[in-house]
């Protein structure tokens, strides 16, 4: 038997990729409810399906049962359009993360620019729907979301530069398997304050509480989102908690060590997913727990404080490698 | 070419030199603490002019009270402040009993005053949380502290429900006393839930004060003068929130308040941290009245009128009266004219919400867009009350 | 720098321009009950379905599917007009939990399903009502609640209160009390997912469920 | 300045009758001279926290409009009134003088149809703007249907 084509194969991956991330995503709502939920002496879904398992499954077949409005004044291609152009970016950054040795999509050499890249690519799609909608608090949303990401993708980029400069690779693989003895979160006072930063970072870069000011509830309704409904209203959703638990598998391959965890080799993928999920959750009790901030506050935050700390932590590590005369641990 | 087209722009456009865009808020609106609607005129993301519409839920009270007898519109009028339905139909009564010259005995006096201190807690509760869920999004922290706020909340309305029967609108006074007396038990059942509020009012305190953004959300926003809050006519923590030291319990003790010690909280800056600093303490106080309440309880009748059996047994004489209490937002008042009939002549409703909300078209220019709201949960609107 | 004129376009209809709501229906054309195009399609398509022999396994199966998920996930806008709305947040709250149904509360009607009207409804609040429920995709439904949503309550002698919610929008349940218990309203929501559990894949509203004592 | 100063000085002021007992000191005030007296409560009288403002529809005898204001200091309060007259229905405006008094005086123009001179936005504020009648006025009965809702 001849070996399939690389192409064949690497299409099989791709879609068993996508529909594994797509049905760990769906599950993720319902851990954050449930989450959620215990935080605030609440008992969460429960009546759908065992402990409300099924939970997710209602809301995504009712939301594809819904009835899709375009507004009249919309502009009606870009309306349509912005859902995709939010999600792809949310879905593909998946294709970088190695989930064990040798077990991912397209382990590139410089993995690590390409996550970043297409994670900030997400405002097009995001900027395109506050547009398109022709609603004053779409509009005000999408402004306010270019500026955020603006100032907090930077921030978002240098944190991870340190694993980056300690390993001395920008294959993601190559930072996992750098971690096999310590995880980079352990480093000396590097480790922990890169991982602070870059929790912050990813925390506003996902547009989470207290940084959610684009779609501040309070203010702005629903922010970019307020016009969609149905279908492309969860394709949004599913973008958003896909870019989050991307997020949250890169911090855990950053700083968590990946798939570095007793047991034996198989269980890789477990503790890598453990971890995530661990990122995930603590993003989640960030989210409970505070109130949101203002924009000009935001942008104070990012631009007098986490920016000046992130590229001092950058040069701190440039310069512990370079004393320590190698990269690694 | 290009230029030309962009005057005639400029000027059909009334440009003055920066981008204007009207926002409107409400009635729907998750912010909008009920039916309110405030049409904001932005510049960017500062508020240069706000316009606010009421009137979603006048439900014509002042015409229903000219047409119902004294007996009947108490229970009507814990409507208007639904939230604190306790005080609102306390200041109906009141007015009606000071026409009339009703003797009200202690223990109804006292029984009033606890219902009353019970319901400033029940609603500061719901207006932390409101406020909270207000700055912290529907989807966010904030809904983490209303959802503990109204679990308080509910001990609070446990209370209620088994002195009254009812968990929001009691109709528990009536003219010339209360309607129900204290069941059995009761008493130390409110012992431990106002010590329970009193322990976690703690925990939210550190919870708030010990968060950087939540300072950084309150302090120096929407700040209120003296002058302008005594000019607006703005009332309750509002009103002593901006330094001055008025609450009608102690100005013009009704109800037997002069029996009680508490302290009357005062903060000189005028933010919203300091509305909420007086609310804070406002919690404390109620806790402490009730306490002695509970402790110095006088025996006797809870009311000095028989059962009313018909709706023209209470004759109020010809005369006019403002009876006022301090409600949990502030004064409400009441303003009855008499005839000698079984119905008022006229009943003028002062909500303390209505001209507490009065207040935002001065204070509101120069914030933010995120501001709007944290001023206006701070101000504690309940438009039943409004609008009435 | 060129700056773009704006488009020319009719001003939209404010409100209050208006004098009653059959104008007001006009502006805001409401679908046809036979539903629209895609509808009538899918109508076709599934009629064509069932009638194929063995057909209607599928066509029911898929029915109580659908049906299943709209009706465990209902998600209502928070909207609260007056005293009832204080009662349906203490129902959505931690005691309650209307989240152990599905139910998640959405700022935006775009994305809700579930309308709980809680409090009076005047004549200046009916054109908002209105237009918020326009709002909604379909399908979804409308709970009334409180004796001033479903008939003027002690208000209803009153020259500014809609006497009954269901004059203004269609009503699938009416909840008594003043204001409801939460636990009236939970029933109430139980009986919407009954009703739900019945509805048609056509679009069409299912006859109201059996008037339980 | 406490209640019995203040009646002594409200005396001085032309064509004011004082009543009321205690610390509540009702005035009666000609239509004339409202917007003046208020200016007196306030910079003599001390009044400077203003309560409400509305009026009474006293069927054949005319509106009334009545205003309550507090000097929190001493403690006692104002009841203002005047009589505008049968048939009158234009009054000086307070809201220059007390600017709480706006919204309060919007009220009682939407429900009375009193038009307070010198507001300077005296639009409806409960009811719309294209509303018929004013309702607390005694003619208007409280169930007067409103098309189509009814």
């Amino acid at each position: 038997m001849t070996p399939l084509p690389d192409a064949v194969v690497g299409a099989i991956a791709g879609v068993a990729l996508l529909l594994t991330v797509v049905g760990l995503v769906t599950y993720v709502t319902l851990l954050e409810r449930k989450f959620a939920a215990r935080m605030q002496s609440r008992v969460g879904p429960y009546r759908v399906g065992w402990h409300g398992i099924l939970q997710p499954i209602a809301d995504a077949v009712k939301l594809m049962m819904k009835e899709d409005i375009v507004p009249r004044e919309a502009d009606r291609r870009i309306f349509n359009l912005a859902p995709v152009v939010f999600l792809v970016p949310c879905l593909l950054i998946f294709a970088t993360i190695p989930f064990a040795p040798g077990l991912g999509v397209a382990d590139l050499n410089i993995g690590i620019l390409f996550f970043l890249a297409v994670s900030s690519m997400e405002i097009v799609g995001l900027f395109m729907a506050g547009w398109s909608s022709n609603n004053k608090y779409a509009l005000i949303s999408a402004m306010r979301a270019v500026n955020q990401i603006i100032s907090y993708d930077l921030p978002f980029l240098l944190a991870a530069l340190i694993p980056v400069l300690l390993t001395g690779s920008l294959r993601l693989s190559d930072i996992a398997s750098a971690q096999s003895g310590l995880w980079f979160i352990a480093y000396p006072v590097l480790g922990q304050l890169g991982f602070l930063a870059f929790v912050i970072a990813s925390v506003a870069a996902e547009n989470r509480v207290p940084f959610d000011i684009l779609e501040a509830e309070s203010e702005l309704v629903a922010g970019f989102r307020v016009e969609y409904s149905g279908m492309k209203f969860a394709l949004i959703q599913l973008g958003e908690y896909a870019h989050v638990l991307g997020t949250s598998f890169l911090g855990a391959l950053l700083f968590l060590g990946a798939w570095a965890g007793p047991g034996p080799e198989w269980l890789g993928p477990v503790w890598f997913l453990a971890k995530a999920l661990f990122m995930f959750l603590v993003i989640t009790w960030i989210r409970w727990s505070f109130v949101r901030i203002r924009v000009d506050q935001i942008l104070q935050i990012s631009w007098k404080l986490l920016l000046p700390l992130t590229m001092l932590l950058v040069m701190a590590t440039a310069i512990a490698v370079v004393w320590r005369g190698a990269p690694g641990v | 070419m290009a230029a030309d087209s962009t005057s005639t722009v400029v000027k059909e456009l009334d440009y003055t030199g920066a981008e204007r865009l009207s926002m409107n808020m409400g009635p729907q609106h998750p912010s909008a603490h009920g039916v309110f609607r405030a049409i904001l005129t932005l510049e960017g993301e500062t508020v240069v002019g706000v316009d606010a519409v009421i009137g979603y839920l006048h439900r014509c009270h002042e015409k229903l009270a000219e047409n119902l007898a004294y007996v009947q519109y108490p229970s009507i009028a814990s409507k208007t402040d639904y939230v604190a339905a306790m005080a609102s139909e306390l200041a109906y009564v009141m007015a009606a009993e000071r026409l009339a010259n009703f003797e009200v005995p202690k223990r109804a006096q006292y029984l009033r005053v606890l219902v009353g201190e019970l319901q400033r807690v029940a609603s500061h509760c719901l207006w932390l949380g409101t406020w909270c869920m207000d700055m912290g999004g529907a989807l966010g922290g904030g809904a983490t502290i209303f959802l503990y706020c109204i679990r308080e909340r509910e001990l609070v309305l446990d209370l209620f429900e088994s002195l009254t029967g009812a968990r929001l609108l009691y109709g528990f006074h009536q003219v010339g006393g209360v309607r129900y007396d204290v069941p059995e038990g009761w008493a130390s059942e409110c012992r431990t839930t106002v010590d329970l509020i009193e322990q976690r009012i703690l925990e939210y305190e550190e919870m708030l004060e010990g968060n950087a953004f939540f300072m950084m959300r309150t302090q120096g926003v929407g700040v209120i003068s003296r002058e302008l809050a005594l000019d607006v006519g703005i009332s309750g923590p509002l009103l002593r929130a901006s330094g001055v030291d008025c609450d009608l319990r102690r100005l013009a003790p009704y109800s037997s308040y002069e029996d009680f010690e508490f302290r009357v909280p005062v903060e000189t800056a005028g933010d919203c941290y300091a509305r909420y600093k007086v609310r804070m303490v406002e919690f404390r106080e109620s806790i402490r009245i009730v306490r002695q309440i509970l402790d110095g309880l006088p025996e006797g009748p809870i009311s000095s009128r028989p059962g009313v059996k018909s709706l023209a047994q209470v004759r109020v004489p010809k005369g006019e009266t403002y009876a006022r209490v301090e409600g949990p937002r502030g004064e409400v008042g009441c303003y009855l004219q008499a005839d000698g009939g079984p119905k008022p002549y006229r009943m003028k409703w002062r909500g303390a919400s209505f001209s507490n909300l009065a207040i935002l078209p001065h204070i509101i220019p120069g914030h933010g867009v995120a501001d709007v709201v944290a001023i206006m949960g701070s101000v504690d609107p309940v438009f039943g009350e409004v609008d009435r | 720098m060129e700056v773009k004129r704006p488009v020319p376009v009719v001003p939209a209809p404010v409100w209050k321009d208006i004098k009653d709501l059959q104008e007001w229906q006009e502006h805001h054309k409401s679908r046809p009950a036979s539903g629209d195009k895609h509808s009538t399609q899918f109508e076709s398509l599934t009629e064509g379905l069932h009638s194929f022999p063995g057909g209607f396994v599928l066509t029911t199966a898929t029915d109580a599917f659908l049906n299943w998920a709209r009706k465990s996930s209902v998600w209502p806008v928070s909207f609260g007009l007056a005293c009832c709305a204080i009662e349906m947040m203490a129902t959505f709250a931690s005691r309650f939990d209307v989240e152990r149904l599905g139910m998640v509360p959405w700022a935006s009607p775009r994305h809700s399903d579930l309308m709980i009207i809680s409090g009076t409804v005047t004549i200046k609040m009916a054109p908002m009502l209105l237009r918020i429920y326009d709002q909604m995709p379909d399908p979804k439904w409308a709970v009334s609640m409180g004796s001033c949503a479903n008939s003027g309550g002690p208000f209803r002698h009153g020259y500014h209160v809609v006497k009954g919610v269901d004059r203004v929008i269609p009503v699938d349940v009416y909840v008594p009390g003043c204001p409801p218990p939460p636990e009236s309203l939970l029933n109430g929501l139980l009986l919407l997912q009954e009703q739900i559990a019945h509805f048609r894949t056509t679009g069409q509203r299912a006859a109201p469920s059996p008037k339980v004592d | 300045m406490n209640a019995t100063e203040a009646r002594t000085r409200i005396v001085e002021f032309p064509g004011t009758v004082a009543g009321g007992d205690g610390d509540a000191i009702v005035v009666d005030v000609p239509a004339a001279q409202w917007a003046a007296f208020a200016e007196f409560a306030k910079d003599i009288l001390g009044c400077t926290y203003f309560s409400f403002l509305s009026a009474v529809d006293w069927k054949d005898e005319g509106l009334e409009v009545v205003a309550w204001v507090d000097n929190l200091d001493a403690p006692f309060s104002v009841l203002m009134k005047t009589r505008l007259g049968v048939g009158v229905t234009s009054c000086a405006s307070l809201a220059t003088v007390y600017r709480g008094a706006g919204w309060m005086e919007r009220e009682a123009f939407d429900m009375f149809g009193i038009h307070f001179e010198g507001h300077p936005d005296l639009r409806r504020i409960l009811l719309d703007d294209d509303w018929v009648g004013h309702p607390l006025l005694k003619s208007y009965a409280v169930d007067t249907p409103y098309p189509p809702y009814r």
